[in-house]
């Protein structure tokens, strides 16, 4: 089942421990429900949410509690039915005053009145996207963009392809992979749904060939549905990068600064496609998500937990810390090549939060940048074919024009130049401040 | 609990700067014991006093100028050891550690440091020792054993060594060159351990073969002979000075190699190697200026 | 693209315009570098050139005040000339074996006298400013000459103006006498005169 | 030996063993501040081109007028004219066949004339007795081995841009030790030609 097709440049991180994923993969997928969630109402690209609850009103599981505001505003959901207990700014992943409500669970799980559509073949297909909409879908594999905006197909534009993003290519990660075996029925659904949709013909789940047995499962569920396929791909990393999986399935590039739909192409993540699914089949929103939590902890597992779970509850369900409390290092929310650290580890879990992973104090001190060596391994590295060496002086010196010209803003900030560094050099990160700040300064432009 | 912020990536490659010099260091030892089985103890006592004047230099100048005193990442302790294999054994002890220290400080020292210098190290050090004091750089000694204090080398009386002698390495000629065996065997080592890749090397080795070939001289001589395998395998690879992308790299070793071909044949000099790779280090630049990868979503050569 | 193009003119103007006299120093040493190899000679070409420099200074500051500004460095150009000629002439009677060490370098006083007396700049200032511009220009190429032929003469055979000073066993470094040594020594003597003055300049800014 | 093997010869000595900027140490003032390649190397083509016409005039210069007339003595003079015409029939070349060229190059080409390179191939070609043929290969071969070298060094000092070189030595010092360490390199061509 092994598989060529893949993309030029990339790394192989932690190839040899089974790019650390080997302690959860074989482990069946637990639920957990907290007494308290924290939901962020912030949880989506785009303007956070409005509140529409307040202190002491009696929520039920699903009721809408955040209200949408601007072009990219999704409605936020009760995860829990419970008594809310507070609203107001707390600490998430990257936001030190994230607005958020927070329910304590009565464990009733009272469902509000539920709108489902039904089959996915036979339901109207035009009220599939707003379906999506109400249910508050996002991209579950970590740019949380929502779902429903990557489906408006402008004027003059076309979709013909969906991929669903299968690759999870993210070190330590295996709930997709999980996902795949469990639920693989569930995947297909969502995915034909958002095919009728659009009324596409060509569905295509690409999965890297280190998880053979969900290639197998997805195989076996995509039998007889119309245009679905399954496709493996190389495993490497960032295989899963959006840009990477539509050249490598496609064979199409998207052009800088335009989108997958310019090239007639729309990628979901299988997290997304089966919340599309729940959200047509059942008309329920998405109010939980399946989070793999592993590194130094007693129990590596995969919880589905409630969106809004605080990371210490997790951390508490798989057994603790496996290490001395003063002796971890590191909480990451994602995987190793992405992922955010946590100021601390009772910031709530968020739509898009794919795992957990913690590390010991000597794993997580940060490397000594030293000089340049130019060795060229990131030039080899990058997966779009930037000199990240020099982008790097230009970035550190400020020069906004030719690093822009160096093409800074094409960069996907993957990490695979950070990671592939002998000299230790932090070049994402100075990638990253120099997009910020070329995008800061454009808005500007326009405002 | 005293989480660490820093951002993402996570995980690093094992490969540090100092592994990979290391690397180097253990591919070069081989050289090392040949030269010695070769050439007795003045081989290593010249390539002793080479390495311990470039770390000394480094250190001194990286202390006088007050930066982070950087001799732990092993990079002045390599250039001394290629400098010192470079040298005949024997060369007096100031002209080795004068090079050493020409390396460190004047070729890498004042443009910065470790990976700013254009031009390498320790092959710079030693064009300018030859400029400087010809008769010490072109005086060999004959192999222990022979009885000959000097001889001439297989490049200045071509056909009076067997391929067999040519290749372990029972011949006049600089420390580390002689013996292709241990070469080799270092070779595969940086290979293996993925400090190197193949293609330089190879290729600059077959080019000045073939071109030497053109040029009427026989190509496994040519290949065997002098500094080619030396030098193709530890200088021309150099990160620090070759070209950044893979075509670039093949553009550089290829001319590199025709150079010694024209070198050999031509000049006054026996031995081209040293030139050869210098003057491929001066236009790496500009190779990497002819051959970018393409940017993804980029037409060829477009800019943003 | 702009920034590619900037002017090639503009680029060798700000070398001959430059108001900074150490690089003005080293600027006009490059065409005498590669026979500033000994100490004597060096001192008489650096004599040679600042005489001729101080002359060409004077009819300079004259011509240029009535000459367009475009012909001003072609007129300076052939001011120096001859001066250089009529240097290059006493030299070979007076000093024939300073002469002699320059050989076909001679004329290139002139150029030299071009970029010490900052030919794009000649006619802007008033003859008193001009000659005084000159005379201190020269002193410090006399100074940097000697300097830089003292260094390779020492380095590069073992002498100063001819002298022995160095112990017996010493081997000269005869890269010092090549072009490359040139360069070498010219480029490591700025910096280290700019090391010094930028040191003078911190403590005269903190006193 | 073949004309066309001598002048192959005579090419491979002009532009790389007798290099004139690392092996005869002229022209080097010109590299100062250069930083991009695309510049050197339109400078290195307007000096090549100027070289070769001042090439021809110094020597007909020399022939015709300065020995019949008794005025060697004149030759320093007489050179340097030759050099100012030949860079101002270069100006004028470029603005009529190039215009978007003599645009990028601001101008005027005068400056150019202050390059010693120019000067000093016109006493080179004296010194060594050559024909009018000679005199003006050897301008052109020795303007060939100029741009070479500016577009050699252009290129060092692009790449010695993100390098971290001390304040001190920031600007002529840095290229005047890189030049060294050039010409060091250069030596390999000794003997050949």
């Amino acid at each position: 089942m092994s598989s060529n097709r893949t993309f030029r440049g990339g790394v192989h991180p932690l190839h040899g421990s089974h790019e650390g994923k080997a302690p959860t993969r074989g482990e069946a997928v637990r639920d957990y429900i907290a007494q308290t969630v924290t939901i962020l109402m912030g949880m989506h690209l785009g303007a956070p949410s409005t509140p529409c609850v307040q202190v002491g009103d009696h929520v039920k599981l699903g009721q809408p509690i955040g209200e949408p505001v601007g072009f990219l505003g999704l409605p936020v959901h009760a995860s829990v039915s419970g008594e809310v207990v507070a609203v107001g700014p707390v600490q998430s992943v990257t936001n030190p005053s994230a607005m958020a409500v927070t329910i304590k669970n009565d464990f009733k799980d009272e469902w509000v009145p539920l709108n489902p559509l039904g089959d996915v073949e036979t339901c109207p297909a035009d009220q599939i996207v707003p379906a999506i909409k109400a249910a508050g879908v996002c991209g579950m594999g970590g740019a949380s963009f929502p779902t429903h905006v990557k489906f408006a197909v402008k004027e003059g534009q076309y979709c013909d392809t969906i991929i669903l993003n299968g690759a999870e290519c993210e070190t330590h990660l295996t709930c997709d992979h999980r996902l795949m075996l469990e639920d693989s029925k569930r995947i297909v659904d969502g995915l034909r749904a958002a095919m009728r949709a659009l009324g596409v013909k060509k569905g295509v789940i690409a999965i890297e060939d280190n998880k053979p047995d969900a290639i197998e499962a997805m195989r076996k569920a995509a039998q007889g549905r119309e245009g679905v396929e399954v496709m493996p791909l190389l495993t490497k990393y960032p295989q899963g990068g959006e840009k990477q999986l539509i050249h490598v399935v496609t064979g199409r590039e998207v052009p800088t600064k335009k989108l997958p739909l310019d090239v007639h192409v729309i990628v979901l993540n299988v997290g997304t496609a089966k919340a599309i699914a729940d959200a047509v089949i059942d008309g329920r929103p998405l109010i939980s998500r399946i989070t793999t939590v592993t590194g130094h902890v007693k129990k590596p597992s995969n919880l589905r937990v409630r969106v809004g779970t605080p990371v210490s509850d997790l951390i508490r369900e798989c057994g603790g810390y496996s290490i001395p409390e003063s002796d971890v290092g590191k909480v990451v929310m994602g995987g190793a090549m992405t992922g955010f650290p946590c100021p601390h580890d009772r910031v709530p879990v968020a739509k898009a939060n794919n795992g957990v992973v913690v590390y010991s104090q000597r794993e997580a001190v940060e490397l000594e940048e030293s000089p340049c060596i130019r060795c060229g391994r990131c030039i080899d590295a990058c997966p779009i074919g930037l000199n990240p060496c020099k982008l790097k002086y230009l970035c550190d010196a400020g020069d906004m024009k030719r690093a822009g010209e160096e093409n800074v803003m094409d960069c996907v900030v993957c990490g695979s130049c950070s990671y592939i560094c002998p000299a230790r050099r932090r070049l994402t990160t100075s990638f990253k401040a120099m997009k910020d700040k070329i995008a800061a300064e454009a808005r500007k432009g326009k405002g | 609990m005293n989480l660490h912020l820093s951002p993402a990536p996570h995980v690093h490659s094992p490969q540090s700067t100092r592994v990979l010099m290391l690397n180097v260091i253990v591919a070069l030892l081989p050289c090392v014991i040949a030269g010695v089985w070769v050439f007795g103890f003045a081989a290593l006592a010249t390539v002793l006093v080479s390495t311990v004047a470039a770390v000394l230099g480094e250190l001194v100048w990286q202390a006088l100028t007050k930066q982070k005193v950087r001799v732990d990442d092993l990079s002045a302790a390599v250039t001394g050891l290629i400098l010192g294999l470079n040298l005949p054994a024997g060369a007096p002890w100031w002209l080795a550690a004068l090079g050493g220290v020409f390396a460190v400080v004047i070729v890498k020292g004042l443009f910065g440091g470790l990976g700013d210098n254009f031009i390498n190290p320790a092959l710079a050090a030693r064009a300018m020792l030859l400029a400087s004091w010809p008769k010490y750089l072109t005086h060999w000694p004959a192999p222990a054993g022979v009885d000959a204090v000097t001889a001439a080398t297989p490049l200045a009386s071509p056909g009076s060594y067997t391929t067999a002698q040519l290749f372990l390495g029972r011949i006049p000629g600089a420390i580390g060159e002689v013996c292709k065996l241990a070469i080799l065997i270092g070779f595969v080592y940086l290979v293996v351990t993925k400090t190197i890749s193949w293609r330089i090397p190879v290729a600059m080795v077959a080019s000045a073969a073939l071109c030497g070939w053109v040029l009427g001289a026989n190509p496994v001589a040519t290949a065997l002979s002098g500094g080619l395998l030396f030098g193709a395998v530890f200088m021309a690879t150099d990160y620090v000075t070759c070209p950044m992308t893979v075509p670039g790299q093949w553009v550089y070793a290829v001319g590199a190699g025709l150079l010694v071909a024209i070198f050999r044949r031509f000049s006054v000099y026996p031995e081209g190697v040293t030139y050869a790779i210098l003057l491929a280090n001066i236009s790496a630049p500009l190779l990497d200026r002819c051959f970018r990868r393409r940017v993804y979503g980029h037409e060829k050569g477009e800019k943003a | 693209m702009a920034e590619m193009n900037t002017s090639l003119g503009a680029r060798v103007e700000t070398a001959l315009t430059t108001k900074n006299p150490a690089l003005r120093l080293a600027l006009g040493a490059c065409p005498l570098l590669a026979v500033a190899t000994r100490a004597a000679s060096s001192l008489g070409m650096g004599v040679a050139t600042a005489c001729a420099l101080v002359c060409a200074a004077l009819f300079g500051a004259i011509f240029g005040k009535i000459t367009p500004e475009k012909g001003r460095l072609p007129v300076f150009l052939l001011i120096c000339a001859a001066f250089a000629g009529a240097a290059h002439m006493v030299l070979q009677g007076w000093f024939p074996a300073v002469s002699e060490g320059l050989g076909l370098y001679a004329p290139m006083i002139a150029v030299s006298c071009l970029f010490l007396g900052g030919a794009g700049r000649i006619g802007e200032d008033g003859i008193g400013k001009a000659l005084a511009d000159a005379v201190g220009m020269g002193v410090g190429f006399i100074c940097l000459m000697t300097a830089l032929g003292a260094v390779r003469e020492l380095i590069g055979c073992g002498t100063v103006f001819g002298a022995a000073v160095l112990p017996a066993g010493f081997e000269p470094m005869l890269m010092l006498a090549m072009p490359a040594g040139g360069f070498l020594a010219l480029g490591l003597l700025m910096g280290v005169c700019n090391a010094v003055s930028g040191r003078n300049k911190k403590k005269g800014a903190s006193a | 030996m073949s004309d066309f093997s001598r002048i192959l010869l005579f090419l491979v000595s002009c532009v790389f063993t007798q290099n004139i900027v690392f092996a005869r140490a002229l022209g080097f003032t010109a590299m100062g501040d250069e930083r991009r390649v695309e510049t050197a190397a339109g400078y290195g083509l307007v000096v090549a081109l100027a070289m070769t016409l001042s090439s021809a005039l110094a020597w007909l210069l020399d022939m015709l007028v300065l020995v019949p007339a008794g005025m060697i003595h004149l030759r320093i003079v007489a050179f340097a004219l030759a050099v100012l015409v030949a860079v101002w029939l270069v100006e004028k070349l470029a603005v009529a066949a190039r215009p978007a060229l003599a645009e990028s190059l601001g101008g005027s080409l005068m400056p150019v004339a202050a390059n010693c390179a120019l000067l000093g191939i016109a006493v080179l070609n004296y010194e060594a007795g050559y024909t009018l043929g000679q005199a003006v290969l050897s301008g052109l071969f020795g303007g060939l081995g100029f741009l070479v070298a500016i577009v050699l060094m252009a290129g060092v000092q692009e790449r010695l841009e993100t390098s971290r070189i001390p304040e001190t030595l920031k600007g002529m010092p840095i290229a005047l030790i890189s030049a060294s360490l050039i010409a060091l390199a250069f030596m390999g061509f000794t003997g050949i030609a």
